[in-house]
């Protein structure tokens, strides 16, 4: 057995020890919020949070990463050929991950690791990564991960979890990976059987708060046109501003963009994360654009995520309910609402 | 001579202060030889973005020179121009950069001894500022 | 694991103006490293990701057919940073190419049926690719009647006029070749849009399969005149456009519903497009 | 107050619809989420039920009138109406167009202060009565005074009343007095060059390019942007710093002399980045150089639109 209970007292001295075999990234106070950052010997960890403001994709999915690198210099044989830029894959830990987090891995997943392309990044930083879930004792109002087949305490996409029993936490390994995590954590003592009884009773307690249900039942059965040709996408639209809060502090959202960048004769490709909310995103050389207007941005957002991501995988919708965009959208568009209008929606 | 010579990215103007720099060489006139010119038809072509991208590239000071006010060519030109660097000039020293980094001057065709003095004055100054510190565009800081 | 974005190195072999205007130039490619030309193994209709160092990548339709060996080629206009970059670039520069990409024209589909090519502007390229394949002595047999539609808005912007030429003096290929309007007195083709030669030089639809590749418009007033001429959406076959990136199907941009241009596409048949939101 | 003014905002939107004076009315509705009301459009007048005002409504209207050509009824308090004025001005409106509603305001509140002043936990519920907040949450109910709450530039904030509309939804509100304005601009003014851009590059440390700030500024509406710009390129697309930088920079310079301090950037920034010590400064050298405060007057040209032979000459050698 793997499964530990540690004070909490001991918590930050657990945390300090398992440096020396994972690069560990904690949620940690950044102002009025948290955000996971990698732990140092200045990082103060704080998992008194609900959740973090910035998902942890970028753990496994940088903003920015470096894909390609070469030298034009005129005296360097190789000029112009691009080569893969050195990377560190260093087992890292993500400690404290909300399961809609880790749930959201698992949706990008399909997206990055098929069987037609792997993309060598995403895939190699994803296999370093052990996630250690931290369960939701108290899920906010904008919650609603039990309508896309998660919930507070899904150990599904988890590697490892941790119970929050107050004085103390509980953790139990899931994987073989998360196992190896456990079993390398200093200190604590054997899991008891009142720790598990104290788990369980916080689940269903936990269960109990979620009160969104975001009905997506439906979707699957309507035709991809008649939805697309729906009349409620201006209305839905209207006050959109076409930033990209929602799809930047989205789990799920996986677009990016490609950017060569020159700086003397050194000369980068990196990636970075796009938006199909900006115009940018799809015009053409030629000034076409398909997605020229600000409904069709938006409509292609929640048609992608509610839509075409399960036609295509067959595999739920691609949100996690972490409710990101719910809260922090700068106009309020509530993907919960348009959810429903979706599924509802019968075509006359 | 190791000393550090700092490089000065100059916008003048084609109807004066490029005449004047110009005179300046024809006379003999000695000044400092760090300025990078690039001629503008009117100092009112010069946008925000060049001289930020003067920084971003490296440039350890930014001198823009034009007509006297009055005698811009388009005649009002430098008017509208003057507006947008007092305006500028407040915001990138409010966020850092040093005041002395950026000058300013109106230096007509004839005045080729104020252009060279100026040049001293503006060279002296962004050499006792020593080299750019900050808001230059390095290797991209990613993963 | 094998990276999907890491382009192959090509050295430049030559270049060729192609069109009056000079804002369309071929590009014939060699590989840096012999073994990246067999993995480089393509079929017509695929396209690939020039790569510039320091510029970019763009995705273009090969031009060349894989039955010309010791090369690649593709015909490349003028429009942004990358192409611009590249119209500048000359013999013997190092650059590298990614792919090959996307679907093709159903060849297999198209075995023992006529085939015909309507083409308009400088979309004609993955339609030589196309050609020439099918011409090949091994290929030919495995098609029936081959009809071509080619047309431009002036004999000085057609592509490839030697092998235009050439086809014209074959038995095994019809050509109707076309200008939007012309000055030359001894312009001795067709004068007129692409859809209404193709209205007036194919007469039936019988066992026959459509290719259309061109600009937009042409497309849209090509499409009525085959589906007159009795073609079946199963049987007229589009290649289509969108800003790309990756050019796998992962960067999420050049979608049209589920499907992405890049890696489900280029090549879509009209039947398929018309089960999918209306937005290229 | 509030309460009042919901119902004559709706009343009137539905006598303007119904006489056909206008085609839309452009208002906010009452959010899904507490804190937040989202912008909206009414063109039937049975459905003028869901307008709502109260002190949440934070996103400047002016962003959904830009280049419209039908008729609009809009509603706007002091600084939606200074930027009304704006639009107008720079040719993205007309005046005959927009049938204005004006909204005597007492200011928004900061949903930031509030999350800190009830100790992060959870909000549910958030409601308003006689200048008081009641904030209900899991376990917990707490009052706060709306003055002590306001959001900053409602704080400083000259001009609460609308400065044009076609008629007015309540009395005028007193403006403030005894206000100072640019006391966090004077005191970054003071520092040393290196401290200034010590603070600004903490500041937007943590910007992730989403551009809300951008967007959210009834200001920015340029047909392709300069970060959008391909040739040249001004500025890298990824999260390097100077980037950044030069982002913050330009999109504040774009708005100088045209700034009416609405705080849109501000409250849609998902990352709490105070926008506004950007755009202050270029406030504060507007007024004093060019003794101009934006969006009040129709008949006069931006600062940056014209010039005077005798301009402040000073940093001109």
């Amino acid at each position: 057995m793997t499964d530990k209970v540690i004070n909490k007292k001991d918590w930050a001295g657990v945390l300090k020890g398992i440096r020396n075999f994972y690069r560990v990234f904690v949620p940690a106070r950044e102002g009025d919020f948290h955000n996971f950052r990698a732990l140092e010997d200045e990082t103060m960890p704080n998992f008194d949070f609900f959740n973090t403001r910035l998902s942890p994709k970028s753990v496994v999915y940088p903003q920015s990463e470096r894909m390609f690198e070469c030298l034009n210099d005129p005296e360097n044989p190789e000029k112009g050929i691009l080569k893969e830029a050195a990377k560190d894959y260093t087992p890292q830990a993500v400690i404290g991950i909300r399961p809609c987090d880790a749930q959201a891995f698992q949706i990008v997943k399909r997206n990055f690791d098929n069987p037609e392309y792997r993309d060598p990044w995403w895939v190699k930083r994803f296999e370093s990564t052990v996630l250690v879930g931290l369960g939701c004792n108290s899920p906010c109002p904008t919650c609603f991960c039990t309508s896309v087949g998660g919930g507070p305490f899904q150990e599904e996409c988890l590697d490892a979890i941790l119970y929050d029993l107050g004085d103390r936490y509980l953790v139990k390994g899931l994987t073989e990976k998360g196992k190896e995590f456990s079993s390398k954590l200093q200190g604590g003592a054997p899991a008891d059987e009142k720790a598990g009884k104290e788990a369980k009773a916080l689940v269903s307690a936990a269960s109990e708060k979620i009160k969104a249900k975001v009905p997506i039942d439906k979707l699957g059965g309507k035709a991809v046109t008649a939805l697309f040709n729906a009349p409620f996408w201006d209305e839905v639209a209207f006050s959109c501003i076409n930033c990209g809060t929602c799809t930047f502090l989205c789990p799920t959202c996986w677009c990016f963009d490609i950017q060569d960048e020159v700086c003397g004769k050194q000369v980068d490709r990196i990636r970075n994360w796009d938006t199909c909310m900006s115009p940018l995103f799809t015009l053409e050389g030629s000034g076409h654009n398909p997605r020229d207007k600000k409904f069709q941005r938006v409509r292609q957002r929640f048609m992608h995520k509610l839509k075409y991501y399960p036609d295509k995988f067959k595999n739920g919708i691609q949100c996690s309910g972490c409710g990101r965009c719910v809260r922090y959208c700068p106009v309020n568009i509530d993907i919960r609402t348009v959810a429903g209008l979706m599924n509802e929606y019968k075509e006359k | 001579m190791n000393e550090w010579q700092p490089k000065i990215t100059t916008f003048l103007c084609n109807w004066c202060s490029y005449g004047a720099a110009d005179l300046a060489g024809v006379s003999r006139f000695q000044y400092p030889p760090y300025f990078r010119i690039i001629r503008v038809p009117c100092s009112a072509r010069i946008s925000p973005k060049f001289i930020l991208a003067a920084l971003r590239h490296g440039a350890d000071g930014v001198w823009i020179s034009g007509c006297h006010p009055g005698d811009c060519h388009y005649l009002e030109g430098n008017y509208y121009a003057r507006r947008k660097f007092a305006m500028l000039k407040g915001l990138l020293e409010h966020i850092g950069i040093e005041p002395g980094r950026l000058n300013f001057s109106w230096i007509s065709s004839a005045e080729a001894t104020k252009f060279a003095e100026t040049a001293k004055i503006v060279a002296d100054e962004i050499k006792a500022l020593g080299p750019a510190k900050h808001f230059i565009k390095k290797r991209a800081e990613v993963a | 694991m094998k990276n999907p974005y890491l382009p192959y190195p090509v050295r430049i072999d030559e270049i060729i103006t192609e069109t009056e205007d000079k804002n369309l130039k071929s590009f014939k490619f060699v590989f840096l490293n012999p073994d990246d030309e067999k993995n480089f193994s393509y079929m017509p209709g695929q396209f690939a990701e020039l790569s510039v160092a320091g510029k970019g990548e763009i995705p273009i339709g090969i031009a060349s057919s894989p039955t010309e060996k010791g090369f690649v080629k593709f015909t490349i206009n003028k429009v942004g940073a990358v192409t611009g970059h590249l119209h500048n670039m000359s013999v013997g520069d190092t650059m590298g190419i990614r792919g090959p990409l996307g679907n093709w024209y159903p060849w297999e589909e198209m075995e023992g049926k006529n085939v015909v090519i309507v083409g308009g502007g400088f979309a004609f390229t993955t339609l030589r690719s196309g050609i020439i394949y099918m011409l090949h002595p091994d290929n030919r047999p495995r098609f029936k009647d081959i009809t071509v539609v080619y047309g431009a808005r002036t004999s000085g912007m057609l592509l490839y006029k030697d092998e235009l030429a050439a086809w014209e003096k074959r038995d095994d290929i019809k050509m109707h070749i076309t200008v939007d309007g012309t000055t030359d007195p001894d312009w001795k083709y067709n004068i007129g849009f692409v859809p209404a030669i193709t209205e007036k030089k194919i007469t039936s639809a019988d066992n026959a399969i459509a290719i259309v590749c061109g600009p937009p418009i042409m497309i849209k007033f090509t499409q009525p005149v085959l589906e007159k001429l009795g073609f079946p959406p199963e049987r007229i076959i589009l290649s289509l456009e969108m800003r790309m990136k990756c050019g796998i199907g992962k960067c999420g941009r050049c979608n049209i519903g589920e499907k992405y241009v890049c890696k489900d596409g280029p090549v879509f048949s009209l039947a398929q497009l018309k089960q999918l939101p209306p937005e290229y | 107050m509030m309460a009042e003014y919901t119902e004559k905002i709706r009343e009137t939107a539905k006598r303007l619809l119904k006489d056909g004076k206008v085609d839309i009315f452009i208002g906010y509705r009452k959010g899904s989420v507490p804190m937040m009301n989202e912008p909206v459009s009414v063109s039937d007048p049975e459905k003028t039920g869901l307008l709502h005002w109260d002190s949440n409504c934070g996103l400047n209207l002016c962003n959904y009138l830009t280049k419209r050509t039908d008729r609009i009824g809009i509603l706007a308090n002091g600084c939606i109406s200074r930027n009304i004025v704006t639009h107008i001005i720079e040719n993205q409106i007309k005046r005959e167009q927009l049938y204005i509603v004006g909204v005597p305001c007492t200011g928004m509140i900061d949903p930031k202060m509030i999350r800190r002043a009830v100790k992060f936990k959870e909000i549910h519920a958030v409601e308003e009565k006689d200048g008081r907040f009641i904030v209900k949450g899991d376990g917990f109910e707490e009052t706060f005074e709306k003055n002590e709450f306001l959001q900053k530039n409602c704080a400083t904030c000259l001009h609460r009343n609308p400065v044009i509309y076609d008629e007015l939804i309540g009395e005028k509100v007193p403006e403030q007095e005894g206000i100072e304005p640019f006391r966090d601009v004077k005191k970054i003014e003071a520092m040393e060059s290196d401290d200034k851009w010590g603070f600004f590059t903490r500041m937007i440390s943590s910007c992730i390019r989403c551009y809300a700030c951008r967007n959210a500024c009834p200001l920015c509406y340029c047909a392709t942007c300069f970060v959008d710009e391909a040739q040249p390129q001004w500025l890298g697309k990824s999260s390097d710093p100077t980037d950044t930088m030069t982002f913050h920079i330009l999109r504040a310079f774009h708005c100088a002399g045209r700034c009416t301090d609405c705080g849109a950037c501000e409250r849609a920034c998902p990352m709490g980045i105070n926008l506004r010590q950007f755009t202050k400064k270029l406030n504060k050298d507007a007024l004093e150089l060019f003794s101009w405060e934006a969006g009040l007057k129709e008949d006069q040209r931006p600062p940056m639109d014209v010039y005077k032979t005798d301009d402040n000459n000073d940093f001109i050698r």
